[in-house]
Protein backbone atom coordinates (compact mmCIF):
# COMPACT_ATOMS: atom_id res chain seq x y z
CA UNK A 1 0.00 0.00 0.00
CA UNK A 2 2.43 2.46 1.31
CA UNK A 3 3.98 4.58 -2.29
CA UNK A 4 6.43 7.22 -3.27
CA UNK A 5 5.98 8.83 -6.28
CA UNK A 6 7.73 11.82 -8.40
CA UNK A 7 5.03 13.93 -10.80
CA UNK A 8 6.13 15.99 -13.33
CA UNK A 9 2.56 18.29 -13.56
CA UNK A 10 0.66 19.55 -10.56
CA UNK A 11 -1.44 17.62 -8.04
CA UNK A 12 -4.04 18.95 -5.43
CA UNK A 13 -2.79 17.31 -2.54
CA UNK A 14 -6.66 16.27 -0.62
CA UNK A 15 -7.94 15.28 -3.89
CA UNK A 16 -5.30 12.49 -3.89
CA UNK A 17 -5.69 11.97 -0.17
CA UNK A 18 -9.07 11.64 -0.77
CA UNK A 19 -9.04 8.85 -3.25
CA UNK A 20 -6.20 7.35 -1.31
CA UNK A 21 -8.84 6.96 1.39
CA UNK A 22 -11.64 6.17 -1.02
CA UNK A 23 -9.44 3.48 -2.07
CA UNK A 24 -9.14 1.76 1.35
CA UNK A 25 -12.85 1.28 1.56
CA UNK A 26 -13.19 1.99 5.38
CA UNK A 27 -10.56 0.58 6.77
CA UNK A 28 -10.96 1.35 10.42
CA UNK A 29 -7.46 -0.29 11.96
CA UNK A 30 -5.78 3.55 12.20
CA UNK A 31 -7.18 6.55 14.28
CA UNK A 32 -4.75 8.73 13.21
CA UNK A 33 -4.16 10.72 9.88
CA UNK A 34 -0.86 13.22 9.91
CA UNK A 35 -0.62 15.03 7.00
CA UNK A 36 2.03 17.85 5.78
CA UNK A 37 2.14 19.65 2.53
CA UNK A 38 4.66 21.63 1.28
CA UNK A 39 3.45 24.66 -0.98
CA UNK A 40 5.46 26.60 -2.99
CA UNK A 41 6.13 30.74 -1.70
CA UNK A 42 5.89 33.29 -3.81
CA UNK A 43 8.86 35.22 -1.65
CA UNK A 44 12.14 33.88 -0.46
CA UNK A 45 14.57 35.62 1.74
CA UNK A 46 12.96 38.52 0.75
CA UNK A 47 12.42 38.82 -2.67
CA UNK A 48 9.56 37.84 -4.99
CA UNK A 49 9.30 34.40 -6.84
CA UNK A 50 7.48 33.81 -9.83
CA UNK A 51 8.73 30.41 -10.69
CA UNK A 52 10.51 27.83 -9.28
CA UNK A 53 12.99 24.63 -11.45
CA UNK A 54 13.10 21.33 -9.30
CA UNK A 55 16.13 19.31 -10.45
CA UNK A 56 16.55 15.43 -8.95
CA UNK A 57 18.93 12.78 -9.16
CA UNK A 58 16.94 9.88 -11.32
CA UNK A 59 16.84 6.86 -9.46
CA UNK A 60 18.46 7.52 -6.16
CA UNK A 61 15.82 10.24 -5.77
CA UNK A 62 13.13 7.44 -5.84
CA UNK A 63 15.52 5.19 -3.75
CA UNK A 64 16.02 8.14 -0.96
CA UNK A 65 12.22 8.67 -0.95
CA UNK A 66 11.32 4.79 -0.59
CA UNK A 67 14.20 4.26 2.59
CA UNK A 68 13.13 7.50 4.18
CA UNK A 69 9.23 5.90 4.04
CA UNK A 70 10.16 2.36 4.90
CA UNK A 71 12.36 3.32 7.99
CA UNK A 72 9.58 5.28 9.07
CA UNK A 73 6.94 2.69 8.70
CA UNK A 74 9.05 0.58 10.79
CA UNK A 75 10.14 2.95 13.77
CA UNK A 76 6.29 4.08 14.03
CA UNK A 77 4.88 0.95 13.33
CA UNK A 78 2.58 3.00 10.81
CA UNK A 79 -0.36 1.06 9.15
CA UNK A 80 0.53 2.99 5.62
CA UNK A 81 2.25 6.03 4.25
CA UNK A 82 2.16 8.18 0.96
CA UNK A 83 5.09 10.46 0.03
CA UNK A 84 4.39 12.70 -3.43
CA UNK A 85 7.05 14.70 -4.52
CA UNK A 86 7.09 17.28 -7.53
CA UNK A 87 9.88 17.61 -10.14
CA UNK A 88 10.66 19.86 -12.67
CA UNK A 89 8.79 23.78 -13.33
CA UNK A 90 6.75 24.69 -10.31
CA UNK A 91 4.59 27.80 -9.95
CA UNK A 92 3.81 30.24 -7.05
CA UNK A 93 0.92 28.36 -4.64
CA UNK A 94 1.49 24.68 -6.63
CA UNK A 95 2.29 21.78 -4.40
CA UNK A 96 5.89 20.82 -3.50
CA UNK A 97 5.45 17.94 -1.26
CA UNK A 98 2.70 15.40 0.67
CA UNK A 99 3.81 13.31 3.32
CA UNK A 100 0.89 11.51 4.71
CA UNK A 101 0.92 8.53 7.51
CA UNK A 102 -1.67 6.90 8.96
CA UNK A 103 -1.25 5.00 12.74
CA UNK A 104 -3.22 3.58 15.45
CA UNK A 105 -1.79 6.29 17.53
CA UNK A 106 -1.50 10.07 17.37
CA UNK A 107 1.78 10.81 18.94
CA UNK A 108 3.81 8.46 16.59
CA UNK A 109 1.45 9.84 13.36
CA UNK A 110 2.90 13.30 14.05
CA UNK A 111 6.20 11.75 15.23
CA UNK A 112 6.49 10.22 11.68
CA UNK A 113 5.45 12.68 9.37
CA UNK A 114 7.55 15.23 11.08
CA UNK A 115 10.71 13.12 10.80
CA UNK A 116 9.88 12.05 7.06
CA UNK A 117 9.73 16.07 6.18
CA UNK A 118 13.18 16.74 7.69
CA UNK A 119 14.93 13.09 6.72
CA UNK A 120 13.30 14.63 3.03
CA UNK A 121 14.86 17.51 3.51
CA UNK A 122 18.25 16.98 4.37
CA UNK A 123 18.68 13.64 2.40
CA UNK A 124 16.45 13.35 -0.67
CA UNK A 125 18.43 14.97 -3.79
CA UNK A 126 15.98 17.79 -5.09
CA UNK A 127 17.63 21.15 -6.12
CA UNK A 128 15.80 24.28 -6.03
CA UNK A 129 16.15 26.82 -8.78
CA UNK A 130 14.14 30.10 -8.58
CA UNK A 131 13.62 32.33 -11.26
CA UNK A 132 12.91 35.91 -9.36
CA UNK A 133 10.57 38.86 -11.10
CA UNK A 134 13.13 40.51 -13.03
CA UNK A 135 13.83 37.22 -14.64
CA UNK A 136 17.00 36.18 -13.19
CA UNK A 137 17.84 32.50 -11.16
CA UNK A 138 19.34 31.62 -8.96
CA UNK A 139 19.96 27.71 -6.57
CA UNK A 140 18.28 27.67 -3.52
CA UNK A 141 21.62 27.53 -0.98
CA UNK A 142 20.60 25.38 2.03
CA UNK A 143 16.92 24.36 3.43
CA UNK A 144 15.63 26.26 6.43
CA UNK A 145 15.95 24.70 9.75
CA UNK A 146 13.02 21.99 10.56
CA UNK B 1 38.46 0.43 -14.31
CA UNK B 2 35.35 2.35 -15.67
CA UNK B 3 33.40 4.40 -13.40
CA UNK B 4 30.59 7.12 -14.48
CA UNK B 5 30.62 10.30 -13.10
CA UNK B 6 27.67 12.62 -12.89
CA UNK B 7 27.62 16.30 -11.50
CA UNK B 8 24.14 18.02 -10.69
CA UNK B 9 22.35 21.61 -9.92
CA UNK B 10 24.93 24.12 -9.13
CA UNK B 11 27.87 22.29 -9.34
CA UNK B 12 27.02 21.01 -12.78
CA UNK B 13 26.35 24.55 -14.01
CA UNK B 14 29.83 25.67 -12.88
CA UNK B 15 31.71 22.63 -14.45
CA UNK B 16 29.21 22.97 -17.48
CA UNK B 17 29.14 19.31 -17.43
CA UNK B 18 26.54 17.05 -16.49
CA UNK B 19 28.50 13.11 -16.91
CA UNK B 20 32.05 11.95 -17.62
CA UNK B 21 32.84 8.72 -18.36
CA UNK B 22 36.37 7.81 -17.08
CA UNK B 23 38.43 5.03 -17.76
CA UNK B 24 40.72 5.03 -14.58
CA UNK B 25 43.89 2.35 -13.93
CA UNK B 26 44.04 0.37 -10.85
CA UNK B 27 41.79 1.29 -7.66
CA UNK B 28 40.91 4.98 -6.98
CA UNK B 29 39.19 6.84 -4.39
CA UNK B 30 36.01 9.31 -4.55
CA UNK B 31 38.41 12.20 -4.16
CA UNK B 32 40.70 10.87 -6.69
CA UNK B 33 37.53 10.55 -9.27
CA UNK B 34 36.53 13.58 -8.50
CA UNK B 35 40.15 14.96 -9.60
CA UNK B 36 40.03 12.61 -12.68
CA UNK B 37 36.96 14.03 -13.16
CA UNK B 38 37.34 18.05 -13.55
CA UNK B 39 41.03 18.36 -14.04
CA UNK B 40 42.22 18.97 -10.64
CA UNK B 41 39.21 21.67 -9.55
CA UNK B 42 38.69 22.48 -6.38
CA UNK B 43 36.26 20.14 -4.18
CA UNK B 44 33.39 22.68 -2.53
CA UNK B 45 33.81 22.08 0.78
CA UNK B 46 29.85 21.36 1.87
CA UNK B 47 29.72 18.71 -1.71
CA UNK B 48 27.94 15.45 -1.41
CA UNK B 49 28.78 12.43 -3.15
CA UNK B 50 27.37 8.93 -3.92
CA UNK B 51 28.57 5.88 -5.12
CA UNK B 52 25.73 4.01 -6.99
CA UNK B 53 22.65 5.86 -5.48
CA UNK B 54 23.98 5.64 -1.77
CA UNK B 55 25.42 8.17 0.24
CA UNK B 56 29.55 7.94 0.32
CA UNK B 57 32.20 9.34 1.90
CA UNK B 58 35.25 11.23 -0.27
CA UNK B 59 37.55 8.64 1.10
CA UNK B 60 35.58 5.64 0.04
CA UNK B 61 36.81 2.87 -2.45
CA UNK B 62 35.09 2.86 -5.82
CA UNK B 63 34.99 -0.21 -8.26
CA UNK B 64 34.98 -0.89 -11.73
CA UNK B 65 31.19 0.07 -13.48
CA UNK B 66 30.46 2.15 -10.28
CA UNK B 67 28.57 5.15 -10.56
CA UNK B 68 29.78 8.00 -8.59
CA UNK B 69 27.75 11.60 -8.54
CA UNK B 70 28.86 15.26 -6.77
CA UNK B 71 26.17 17.54 -6.04
CA UNK B 72 25.55 20.63 -3.70
CA UNK B 73 23.41 20.51 -0.71
CA UNK B 74 20.15 18.91 -1.23
CA UNK B 75 16.93 21.55 -1.00
CA UNK B 76 13.65 19.61 -1.91
CA UNK B 77 10.50 19.64 0.50
CA UNK C 1 -10.64 32.80 7.64
CA UNK C 2 -10.07 30.95 10.30
CA UNK C 3 -13.14 28.26 11.55
CA UNK C 4 -14.14 25.98 14.07
CA UNK C 5 -16.80 23.86 13.58
CA UNK C 6 -19.04 21.21 15.29
CA UNK C 7 -20.76 18.94 12.93
CA UNK C 8 -24.04 16.22 13.62
CA UNK C 9 -23.27 14.27 10.16
CA UNK C 10 -19.93 12.75 8.80
CA UNK C 11 -17.63 14.29 6.52
CA UNK C 12 -14.81 13.32 4.34
CA UNK C 13 -12.11 15.71 5.82
CA UNK C 14 -10.28 15.69 2.47
CA UNK C 15 -12.89 17.12 0.62
CA UNK C 16 -13.36 19.20 2.95
CA UNK C 17 -9.65 20.73 2.56
CA UNK C 18 -9.69 20.55 -0.97
CA UNK C 19 -12.98 23.31 -0.84
CA UNK C 20 -11.28 25.48 1.63
CA UNK C 21 -8.00 25.94 -0.49
CA UNK C 22 -9.71 26.23 -3.65
CA UNK C 23 -11.91 28.54 -1.68
CA UNK C 24 -8.56 30.81 -0.72
CA UNK C 25 -8.19 30.62 -4.82
CA UNK C 26 -4.03 30.00 -4.76
CA UNK C 27 -2.92 32.19 -1.85
CA UNK C 28 0.59 31.87 -1.78
CA UNK C 29 1.65 33.41 1.79
CA UNK C 30 2.14 29.96 3.50
CA UNK C 31 4.36 27.42 2.55
CA UNK C 32 3.56 25.01 5.10
CA UNK C 33 0.33 23.13 5.85
CA UNK C 34 -0.29 20.54 8.74
CA UNK C 35 -3.11 18.44 9.10
CA UNK C 36 -4.32 16.01 11.68
CA UNK C 37 -7.28 13.51 11.28
CA UNK C 38 -8.63 11.50 14.14
CA UNK C 39 -10.60 8.60 12.55
CA UNK C 40 -12.93 6.16 14.91
CA UNK C 41 -11.34 3.00 15.34
CA UNK C 42 -13.19 -0.57 15.54
CA UNK C 43 -11.60 -1.60 18.65
CA UNK C 44 -10.24 0.18 22.11
CA UNK C 45 -8.45 -1.31 24.92
CA UNK C 46 -8.77 -5.03 23.20
CA UNK C 47 -12.55 -5.10 22.78
CA UNK C 48 -14.53 -4.73 19.11
CA UNK C 49 -16.59 -1.40 19.27
CA UNK C 50 -19.28 -1.57 16.38
CA UNK C 51 -20.37 2.87 17.22
CA UNK C 52 -20.01 5.39 19.24
CA UNK C 53 -21.88 8.36 20.71
CA UNK C 54 -19.99 11.37 21.18
CA UNK C 55 -21.61 13.65 23.81
CA UNK C 56 -20.29 17.73 24.38
CA UNK C 57 -21.31 21.13 26.30
CA UNK C 58 -23.39 23.37 23.73
CA UNK C 59 -21.63 26.65 24.15
CA UNK C 60 -18.79 25.82 26.72
CA UNK C 61 -17.31 23.25 23.50
CA UNK C 62 -17.47 25.67 20.86
CA UNK C 63 -15.75 29.00 23.17
CA UNK C 64 -13.16 26.09 24.10
CA UNK C 65 -12.37 25.29 20.25
CA UNK C 66 -12.24 28.61 19.23
CA UNK C 67 -10.51 29.93 22.00
CA UNK C 68 -8.02 27.03 21.45
CA UNK C 69 -7.58 27.91 17.76
CA UNK C 70 -6.49 31.55 18.44
CA UNK C 71 -4.23 31.31 20.55
CA UNK C 72 -2.23 28.79 18.47
CA UNK C 73 -3.16 31.31 15.33
CA UNK C 74 -1.08 34.25 18.32
CA UNK C 75 1.44 32.07 19.25
CA UNK C 76 2.40 30.81 16.19
CA UNK C 77 2.08 33.04 13.86
CA UNK C 78 -0.58 31.06 11.69
CA UNK C 79 -1.94 31.83 8.29
CA UNK C 80 -4.66 30.57 8.75
CA UNK C 81 -6.50 27.05 10.74
CA UNK C 82 -9.53 25.14 10.68
CA UNK C 83 -10.56 22.63 13.36
CA UNK C 84 -13.73 20.16 12.52
CA UNK C 85 -15.20 17.69 14.87
CA UNK C 86 -18.41 15.31 15.32
CA UNK C 87 -20.80 15.54 17.67
CA UNK C 88 -23.80 12.79 17.81
CA UNK C 89 -23.34 9.02 16.86
CA UNK C 90 -20.20 7.73 14.85
CA UNK C 91 -19.61 4.76 12.93
CA UNK C 92 -16.58 2.95 12.83
CA UNK C 93 -13.89 4.51 9.93
CA UNK C 94 -15.74 7.54 10.06
CA UNK C 95 -14.06 11.09 11.04
CA UNK C 96 -13.76 12.65 14.55
CA UNK C 97 -11.51 15.42 14.46
CA UNK C 98 -9.56 17.50 11.50
CA UNK C 99 -7.16 20.02 12.67
CA UNK C 100 -5.17 22.15 10.20
CA UNK C 101 -2.74 25.05 9.94
CA UNK C 102 -1.45 27.09 7.50
CA UNK C 103 1.75 28.86 8.53
CA UNK C 104 4.53 30.11 6.05
CA UNK C 105 7.17 27.65 7.89
CA UNK C 106 6.85 23.70 8.66
CA UNK C 107 8.17 23.84 12.11
CA UNK C 108 5.51 26.30 13.73
CA UNK C 109 2.67 24.58 11.39
CA UNK C 110 3.46 21.07 12.90
CA UNK C 111 4.50 22.32 16.34
CA UNK C 112 0.59 23.95 16.22
CA UNK C 113 -1.47 21.43 14.59
CA UNK C 114 0.18 19.23 17.33
CA UNK C 115 -0.48 21.56 20.32
CA UNK C 116 -4.19 22.13 19.27
CA UNK C 117 -4.55 18.40 18.92
CA UNK C 118 -3.38 17.59 22.73
CA UNK C 119 -5.39 21.05 24.26
CA UNK C 120 -8.23 19.80 22.44
CA UNK C 121 -8.35 16.54 24.24
CA UNK C 122 -7.56 17.91 27.22
CA UNK C 123 -9.91 21.14 27.80
CA UNK C 124 -12.34 20.53 24.78
CA UNK C 125 -15.50 19.15 26.63
CA UNK C 126 -16.59 16.21 24.62
CA UNK C 127 -17.13 12.71 26.13
CA UNK C 128 -17.26 9.21 23.89
CA UNK C 129 -19.46 6.72 25.27
CA UNK C 130 -18.55 3.35 23.09
CA UNK C 131 -20.77 0.52 22.07
CA UNK C 132 -19.61 -2.79 22.40
CA UNK C 133 -20.49 -5.88 20.09
CA UNK C 134 -22.75 -7.22 22.61
CA UNK C 135 -24.60 -4.32 22.68
CA UNK C 136 -23.78 -2.91 25.83
CA UNK C 137 -22.24 0.77 26.26
CA UNK C 138 -19.63 1.99 28.40
CA UNK C 139 -17.99 6.16 28.65
CA UNK C 140 -14.44 6.47 27.75
CA UNK C 141 -12.76 7.10 30.95
CA UNK C 142 -9.75 8.97 29.91
CA UNK C 143 -8.06 9.91 26.53
CA UNK C 144 -4.35 8.06 25.48
CA UNK C 145 -1.26 10.11 26.31
CA UNK C 146 -0.59 12.40 23.45
CA UNK D 1 -29.62 33.92 44.10
CA UNK D 2 -30.71 32.00 41.27
CA UNK D 3 -27.91 29.17 39.83
CA UNK D 4 -28.36 26.84 36.81
CA UNK D 5 -26.16 23.48 37.58
CA UNK D 6 -25.32 21.28 34.76
CA UNK D 7 -24.20 17.57 34.49
CA UNK D 8 -22.87 15.86 31.43
CA UNK D 9 -22.13 12.14 30.44
CA UNK D 10 -20.73 9.92 32.79
CA UNK D 11 -21.95 11.83 35.89
CA UNK D 12 -25.15 12.74 34.20
CA UNK D 13 -26.11 9.38 34.47
CA UNK D 14 -25.22 8.59 37.56
CA UNK D 15 -27.09 11.16 39.08
CA UNK D 16 -30.12 10.76 36.99
CA UNK D 17 -30.35 14.51 36.03
CA UNK D 18 -28.91 16.65 33.25
CA UNK D 19 -30.03 20.46 34.81
CA UNK D 20 -31.10 21.60 38.40
CA UNK D 21 -32.11 25.18 38.85
CA UNK D 22 -31.13 25.98 42.03
CA UNK D 23 -32.71 28.91 44.73
CA UNK D 24 -30.03 29.35 47.51
CA UNK D 25 -29.62 32.22 50.20
CA UNK D 26 -26.52 35.04 50.08
CA UNK D 27 -23.03 33.42 48.44
CA UNK D 28 -21.93 30.04 47.44
CA UNK D 29 -19.00 28.05 46.53
CA UNK D 30 -18.61 25.72 43.60
CA UNK D 31 -18.29 22.68 46.26
CA UNK D 32 -21.49 24.53 47.49
CA UNK D 33 -23.30 24.04 44.51
CA UNK D 34 -22.82 20.69 43.75
CA UNK D 35 -24.26 19.58 47.51
CA UNK D 36 -26.97 21.40 47.05
CA UNK D 37 -27.82 20.25 43.55
CA UNK D 38 -26.95 16.21 43.92
CA UNK D 39 -27.98 16.47 47.80
CA UNK D 40 -24.77 15.67 49.50
CA UNK D 41 -23.48 13.10 46.99
CA UNK D 42 -19.84 12.53 47.28
CA UNK D 43 -17.95 14.90 45.14
CA UNK D 44 -15.97 12.00 42.37
CA UNK D 45 -11.93 13.17 42.59
CA UNK D 46 -11.76 13.59 39.28
CA UNK D 47 -14.33 15.97 38.54
CA UNK D 48 -14.26 19.24 36.42
CA UNK D 49 -15.97 22.35 37.06
CA UNK D 50 -17.09 25.56 34.65
CA UNK D 51 -18.86 28.36 35.60
CA UNK D 52 -20.36 30.06 32.57
CA UNK D 53 -18.62 27.57 30.61
CA UNK D 54 -15.05 28.56 31.63
CA UNK D 55 -13.07 26.25 34.09
CA UNK D 56 -13.22 27.00 37.70
CA UNK D 57 -11.76 25.62 40.47
CA UNK D 58 -14.10 24.09 43.44
CA UNK D 59 -13.53 26.97 45.75
CA UNK D 60 -14.73 29.61 43.29
CA UNK D 61 -17.84 31.60 44.53
CA UNK D 62 -20.49 31.13 42.35
CA UNK D 63 -22.62 34.51 41.70
CA UNK D 64 -26.52 35.28 40.91
CA UNK D 65 -27.42 34.42 37.61
CA UNK D 66 -24.53 31.75 36.74
CA UNK D 67 -24.49 28.72 35.16
CA UNK D 68 -22.36 26.05 36.87
CA UNK D 69 -21.08 22.96 34.95
CA UNK D 70 -20.09 19.25 36.38
CA UNK D 71 -18.32 16.86 34.42
CA UNK D 72 -16.05 13.52 33.92
CA UNK D 73 -12.38 14.08 32.45
CA UNK D 74 -13.03 14.99 28.59
CA UNK D 75 -12.37 12.59 26.07
CA UNK D 76 -12.86 14.39 22.45
CA UNK D 77 -10.35 14.47 19.63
Amino acid sequence: MAHCELRETSFDPWQLLAEWTAAQQGASRYGATAVFVGTMRDFNEGDAVTGMYLEHYPGMTERQLEQIMQDAIREWHLDDALIVHRVGEILPAESIVLVAVWSAHRAEAFTACRHIMETLKHNAPFWKRETLIDGSSRWVERNTAG
Amino acid sequence: MQVKVLFFAGLRERLGKADVALELPGTATVLEVWQQATGGETLPANVLVSINQVYAELSASVADGDEVAFFPPVTGG
